[in-house]
């Protein structure tokens, strides 16, 4: 049904993609692998029309096609759900999915009714539950995630590229998503998945393609194909176990940071947790359930309604973030490209924007030699993706640029990192890197709460888990308690909303 | 009759020691006869001033003192004025429509006398120009006065009219570039002494021997010309007496007279350094 | 219906007192309305004259001209762009409208198109530069401001052009019944331009570019041709502005207007719509003129220095954009 | 260095001629740097008397007081803020400063202090209402500006303050060799406010702030302190442009820089600093004040009529601009 050939792609000096193919049949879904800045993101924005290739062909059914914008994609049959969010923040749900292609009377004024009715049937054959008549900037990452991709589908899109959506989804929204994409399939359309979990690609796709510095390394019938296999075409060499060992944690640790009493809206639930010296704490929970916004209320960064907070036994009030890096907690927060960077600057600058006092030079001034040595090695340490030091960000494809982000942080001495979705859109081997930067950390006596929706991940790292519920930690279980059945219990007793 | 006399008066700008020192005389005459004044300031904005006087009118004045910033453009209030049968009268330019009296300058002769000024104390020949400024009858009865008086000497030339918006810091610049592109000027004329002290901060930035005369006759100027310098004449003008005059003529209709004068002009008097000292508004 | 609302009302009853007033409240024009109430009562305190019918009615017909600016200027601002040209073009559109009926003797209709063409004009002009061209909404209008200036005193020589037939007034000064034909003007107007927000794909459209740019433009927006249509539609409401300054002044003044894009702008932001653009209601531009306008009149009927009328001024603009602050 | 030029000389030769050369031309400034040098070139050779020396400090004497509100405006827009207060504030601390010398019979000293104190008062008032009060600087800066004017109206009672101690002359008519003094005080500022951007922790916050203020919030940067100091900065070059207008007007003039703010926003646009913040460069600025400096005296020179000068310039800078839009 749909074929790439040779595609090739370069910006400036630098050939991004090197003569990749891809075909996909009807009814099939297709993953798309590869490792960060492999050039999946860019692959699907060639066939959506965004971005024109240097060289190469798309045929769909056979016909040479040649997409000029996104438009015309889109009337070929093509939808996307992007690996940015592309929705408009203030407008709601069923405005976004019918964004430019309105509904309308015959005398040309919007047909309200008709559009809402069309969303809620789009919505309900996706058996998703979501208000219709707020701004998609209140709804959850998830509910977001699920308008995006009912307006692909709202242009009875024949061939769907999904590009890495259930890195912010939870393993209950994921297993939804995946009885969509049968539907889907069994409807004949085409899917095209990105995805860095690996164990997705063996529960839901047909067929794979791997692609490594831009180059086609192979495709395969998944069913041909095994776990080490696999990692192997995408990486070029095997991956170790990718959980490092778990140390025995001291009984007579330190209390390094004990949040005594956090509650984040009127009437929700008060919670209380400690961290102590050399342990990861895994915050569990589906999204929505408050992890991020117990994070940010302890650094001041979300009006919570109370907090308490005691550093060192000392009690704390954070005002601000810079409060908080000031006693030496740091965040490393969920959406890199909103939150954590500054996309305007290089890579340089983003590692060193706020460890100046570490390139002090003449009182006031900045050491710009030290600076740059000393953020390239955090740039080598979490081995970022990038011609150098210089390179603006903006370029970085999704997994360097929450790299860039880490390193910002390693670069420092802090004794608490908050890591929000250490490894969302980070690829196999990378991720394990980073695991075993994290327990490197840990290993200085320093510690790192972990938010994440991950279980294996929160299994496999942490040392305590707190897990959340509405707005509150419901559970606190540590040791052979970790376990996935165990944490989904605590996790989901009670409704989720967004989700049937 | 219990009701006290409401007075109110629209100014053009209230940001020149003119229009300033015309409120005051205008307060102190009201005190005297004990009537309430309402004062606005249009900022050079007519559209502001219509506003300001229907404002005023929703107040029930008696009368208006008008000091339009655009003649033409300020009718539709003279107008409603009018409709409210309230006495209309136009203090230092006149406004169209059924205004009931214009008290003003004789701002021809103000130019025609500062220009003839000039030439003479320039024997009659050199390089002069005109700063001009916001273009309202009495600003453009200088200019023609101003050209007229040059015109008498044929050995001098007018090389170049430029507006300095009878403000300062505007005329400072202008004149400066004035300078640069002229480098044989020798007299500059202003059609006011707002633009003349910015003029006069050029022409001593430049160190050139540049004579300035202008019209208005405000304290500053009448400074610089004590002084003696570059600043040697300005054509004085009454403000007080105009408003004073105004404020009676207004008294008058209100009254009951028949046969006010339309028109009142108000003679202009040269001030050069020889009677500087001892004038004053 | 903001999710809060919902939540308090789970069962959906009908439509109650309470539930309508809940819902005034939650609106994003809530605030901005406050805001007016509040003025208003405290001019109508200080001043007798100040609820009176006439008086009313005469606030309105002075906010006319820049209310209506400031319509053009909220689809400009919605998208996230900007106009500092309005005043300008209002100028230049009534010097134009004026020097060919009076200067060249032309028929008043054909001065009063040639002005709305302008307006057009100029708008097209700011639109394909910023829309095409890509270049900063700010210096383009700033560039466009100072070539309106400089054609309307060329054309004119400086002098204002009076002389008008004197129907023309009637757009300035006319009345229908005891209703002010510009107040009239306005309503439309603001009728119109809440139509086209609201009610059609453009107006969807207008939101989207300023809340996302990007992702409109992938969803399928034209983005240029909205930013352009704008950008015209600002033009097109200096040009009406012009209409009603013209029928006030009864001459063209190339200088009328001089800061005028300010005031639409404040009349924009206190209205409660974000300068960054994609939020905002084109009524609340409504209150954030009468606000201005109260202001003014206000004021003035008070009989306030008018050197302190500024700083007064100046304080509660800060006020009623403090106090809205938080939904923003 | 931008990763072109590296890529360009992959083997990193010792600086040629031609390698300095396309540095200069791979940096932004270069497209700002060829319109000032296009521009003079065309004023140079439609009058004779634009290159001579004189004019040459003329213009850049002239263009201090503008040049020198840029700088805070340069600060103020890197943040993704604005600052519509300069010209006002500068205005009312030139009168404040002469006020007190004048008037109030204080030693000089006395009043230049208070000048700058009023330009940080202000500069501070918008600071904290921006960051803390989180209220669009466009509109908090637009109330300034009329408070600023109001008060040095009430101050000064509408008349001009003159009769200044003559020394205060030095500080705009002043020259230093042949160099006039406000060219030396500009030249000195815009090296600090250099040293600032690029060689201090703050600077880099000015430029974090404005390409993204959320993730320089959450990385530990104090937002809003940065704030406030970029408007406490605009607030105190202001005031020194103050000192220089003083100084060239031997009076304080509560009405002086109507419009300034426009010039202002003017010139760091077209110096290539983006609107919307986060880039741009502190030279870029001078030379955007500079080039419109050189449009007004070259215009002025050529002896074109006024009225055309202002279409003339719309379009100059527009095409500037044009140019140079794309690396912004
Ligand atoms: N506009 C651009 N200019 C220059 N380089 C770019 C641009 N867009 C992408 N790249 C580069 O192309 C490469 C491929 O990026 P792409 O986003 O396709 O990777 P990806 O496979 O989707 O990675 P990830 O798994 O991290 O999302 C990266 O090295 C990236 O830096
Ligand atoms: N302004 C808002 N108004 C209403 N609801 C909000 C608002 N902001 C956030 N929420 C909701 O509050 C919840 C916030 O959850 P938070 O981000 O803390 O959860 P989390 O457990 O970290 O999940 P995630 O994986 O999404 O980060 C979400 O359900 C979100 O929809
Ligand atoms: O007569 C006055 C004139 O109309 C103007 O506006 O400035 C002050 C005076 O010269
Ligand atoms: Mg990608
Ligand atoms: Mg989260």
């Amino acid at each position: 049904m749909l074929r790439l050939e040779g595609i090739r792609k370069r910006f400036g000096p630098v050939e991004v993609l090197r003569g990749v193919d891809l075909e996909v049949k009807a009814g099939e879904i297709h993953a798309l692998l590869g490792e960060n800045g492999a050039g999946k993101s860019t692959l699907m924005k060639i066939l959506c029309g965004i971005l024109t290739p240097t060289a190469g062909t798309i045929r769909i059914n056979g016909e040479e096609q040649h997409f000029a914008d996104y438009d015309q994609a889109t009337a070929a049959g093509i939808g996307i759900v992007f690996q940015e969010f592309s929705l408009i923040p203030y407008l709601t749900p069923v405005e976004n999915m019918f964004l430019a292609r309105e509904m309308t009377t015959k005398l040309g004024f919007l047909d309200r009714t008709a559009m809402r009715k069309r969303a809620q049937e789009i919505l309900a054959q996706l058996d998703v539950d979501l208000p219709l008549d707020v701004p998609v900037r209140r709804l959850s990452v998830a509910e977001q995630q699920f308008v995006e991709i009912a307006k692909a589908l709202s242009l009875n899109a024949r061939i769907l590229v999904l590009d890495e959506p259930t890195a912010t989804l939870t393993p209950s929204e994921t297993e939804h998503l995946f009885k969509v994409m049968r539907e889907l399939r069994k409807q004949g359309v085409a899917i095209i998945f990105i995805s860095h979990h690996l164990e997705e690609i063996f529960e839901i796709c047909d067929r794979i393609t791997v692609l490594r510095d831009g180059e086609f390394v192979g495709d395969s019938d998944v069913a041909d194909i095994d776990n080490d296999r696999l990692v192997e075409m995408m990486v070029g060499r095997r991956i170790e176990n990718s959980f490092p060992p778990k140390p025995a944690l001291l009984p007579q640790a330190k209390i390094l940071l004990e949040c005594e009493e956090v509650q984040l809206r009127r009437g929700g639930p008060i919670s209380s947790f400690q961290l102590r010296e050399g342990e990861i704490l895994g915050f569990a929970g589906l999204v929505g359930s408050g992890r991020t916004e117990t994070a940010l209320a302890m650094l001041g960064a979300y009006p919570a309604v109370r907090c308490k907070v005691k550093v060192d036994g000392q009690e704390t009030r954070f005002r601000e973030p810079a409060d908080g890096l000031a006693h030496g907690i740091g965040l490393l927060p969920e959406n890199r490209k909103e939150e954590g960077l500054i996309t305007s600057f290089p890579i340089l600058q983003n590692i060193s924007i706020n460890n100046y006092a570490k390139y002090r030079k003449n009182m006031w001034f900045i050491d710009m030699q030290k600076e740059l040595a000393s953020s390239e090695a955090a740039m080598k340490s979490v081995r970022v993706k990038a011609p150098n030091s210089h390179t603006r960000v903006d370029n970085l494809s999704g997994g360097n640029q929450q790299k860039v982000v880490i390193a910002r942080w390693l670069n420092h001495s802090m004794k608490v990192l908050i890591f929000d979705e250490p490894t969302r859109g980070i690829d196999v081997g990378a991720k394990s890197e980073i695991y075993q930067l994290m327990r490197d950390f840990t290993a200085k006596g320093d510690a790192i709460i972990m938010i994440s929706s991950e279980l294996p991940e929160v299994i496999g790292m942490s040392d305590r888990v707190c897990v959340f519920r509405s707005g509150g930690i419901v559970a606190t279980v540590e040791g052979d308690a970790i376990t996935s059945e165990g944490i989904m219990t605590h996790a989901t007793t009670g409704k989720a909303r967004n989700v049937a | 009759q219990d009701k006290k006399l409401k007075i109110g008066m629209t100014f053009q700008e209230l940001n020149n020691p003119y229009f300033v020192s015309m409120q005051e005389a205008l307060n102190e005459a009201a005190k005297a006869i004990g009537a309430e004044v309402i004062v606005t300031d249009a900022g050079h904005d007519v559209a502001k001033q219509i506003s300001d006087v229907e404002d005023m009118l929703q107040q029930g004045i008696d009368i208006l003192l008008l000091n339009p910033t655009d003649s033409a453009g300020i009718e539709s209030a003279v107008t409603m004025a009018k409709e409210k049968n309230v006495i209309v009268v136009a203090v230092d330019a006149n406004a169209s429509g059924p205004v009931d009296t214009f008290v003003g300058s004789k701002n021809r002769d103000a130019g025609y006398q500062s220009c003839k000024y000039m030439a003479e104390k320039l024997g009659g020949k050199g390089e002069v120009a005109i700063l001009d400024g916001i273009p309202v009858v009495p600003i453009l009865e200088r200019v023609e006065g101003c050209k007229a008086a040059l015109g008498e000497n044929p050995d001098i030339k007018l090389v170049t009219t430029q507006n300095g918006r009878q403000d300062r810091s505007v005329a400072l610049g202008v004149v400066e570039n004035m300078i640069q592109s002229y480098p044989n000027l020798a007299g500059i004329f202003s059609v006011n002494d707002g633009g003349a002290m910015g003029a006069l901060a050029a022409i001593e930035g430049s160190g050139k021997d540049i004579k300035l005369t202008s019209v208005d006759g405000a304290p500053e100027a009448v400074e610089a010309i004590t002084k003696g310098g570059a600043f040697i004449e300005t054509t004085a003008q009454f403000p007080r007496d105009q408003v004073r005059v105004g404020l009676a003529l207004a008294l008058a209709h209100k009254w009951g007279a028949r046969v006010v004068p339309a028109a009142v002009p108000i003679d202009v008097r040269v001030v050069d350094s020889a009677n500087a000292k001892d004038f004053s508004w | 219906m903001s999710p809060e609302s919902t939540v308090a009302s789970p069962s959906n009853p009908p439509r109650s007192v309470g539930s309508v007033f809940r819902k005034i409240f939650a609106s994003p024009l809530a605030l901005p309305l406050i805001g007016l109430i509040v003025v208003s009562v405290l001019m109508g305190l200080a001043s007798d004259n100040f609820f009176s019918v006439s008086n009313l009615l005469n606030v309105l017909r002075q906010v006319s001209v820049v209310a209506i600016l400031a319509v053009g200027m909220t689809f400009v601002i919605l998208t996230g762009g900007i106009d500092l040209s309005v005043g300008a073009v209002m100028a230049l559109a009534g010097t134009i409208a004026a020097g060919l009926m009076v200067k060249m003797g032309m028929p008043a209709g054909v001065g009063l198109l040639a002005g709305l063409l302008v307006g057009l004009g100029l708008g097209f002009f700011n639109g394909v530069l910023v829309a095409w061209g890509r270049m900063p909404a700010i210096i383009v209008t700033l560039a466009t401001m100072g070539i309106a200036r400089g054609l309307g005193l060329i054309y004119s020589g400086g002098y204002p052009i009076s002389g008008l037939p004197s129907w023309i007034s009637w757009f300035g000064v006319g009345r229908v019944g005891i209703i002010p034909v510009p107040v009239i003007a306005m309503a439309l107007i603001y009728l119109i331009a809440w139509v086209l927000l609201h009610r059609t794909p453009f107006g969807r459209h207008v939101y989207a570019i300023g809340g996302n740019e990007v992702a409109a433009k992938l969803s399928g927006v034209k983005t240029e041709r909205v930013k352009l249509a704008v950008y015209v539609i600002s033009g097109l409401t200096a040009a009406l502005a012009a209409l009603i300054l013209t029928g006030r002044l009864m001459s063209g003044q190339p200088n009328a207007g001089v800061g005028f894009e300010l005031d639409a702008i404040a009349a924009v932001v206190l209205g409660g719509t974000a300068i960054a653009g994609g939020r905002g209601l084109i009524f609340g531009t409504l209150i954030g003129a009468v606000l201005l306008g109260i202001l003014n009149n206000g004021l003035n009927l008070m009989g306030i220095n008018p050197y302190l009328q500024d700083v007064i001024k100046g304080f509660i603009i800060l006020l009623a954009i403090y106090i809205g602050r938080e939904w923003r």
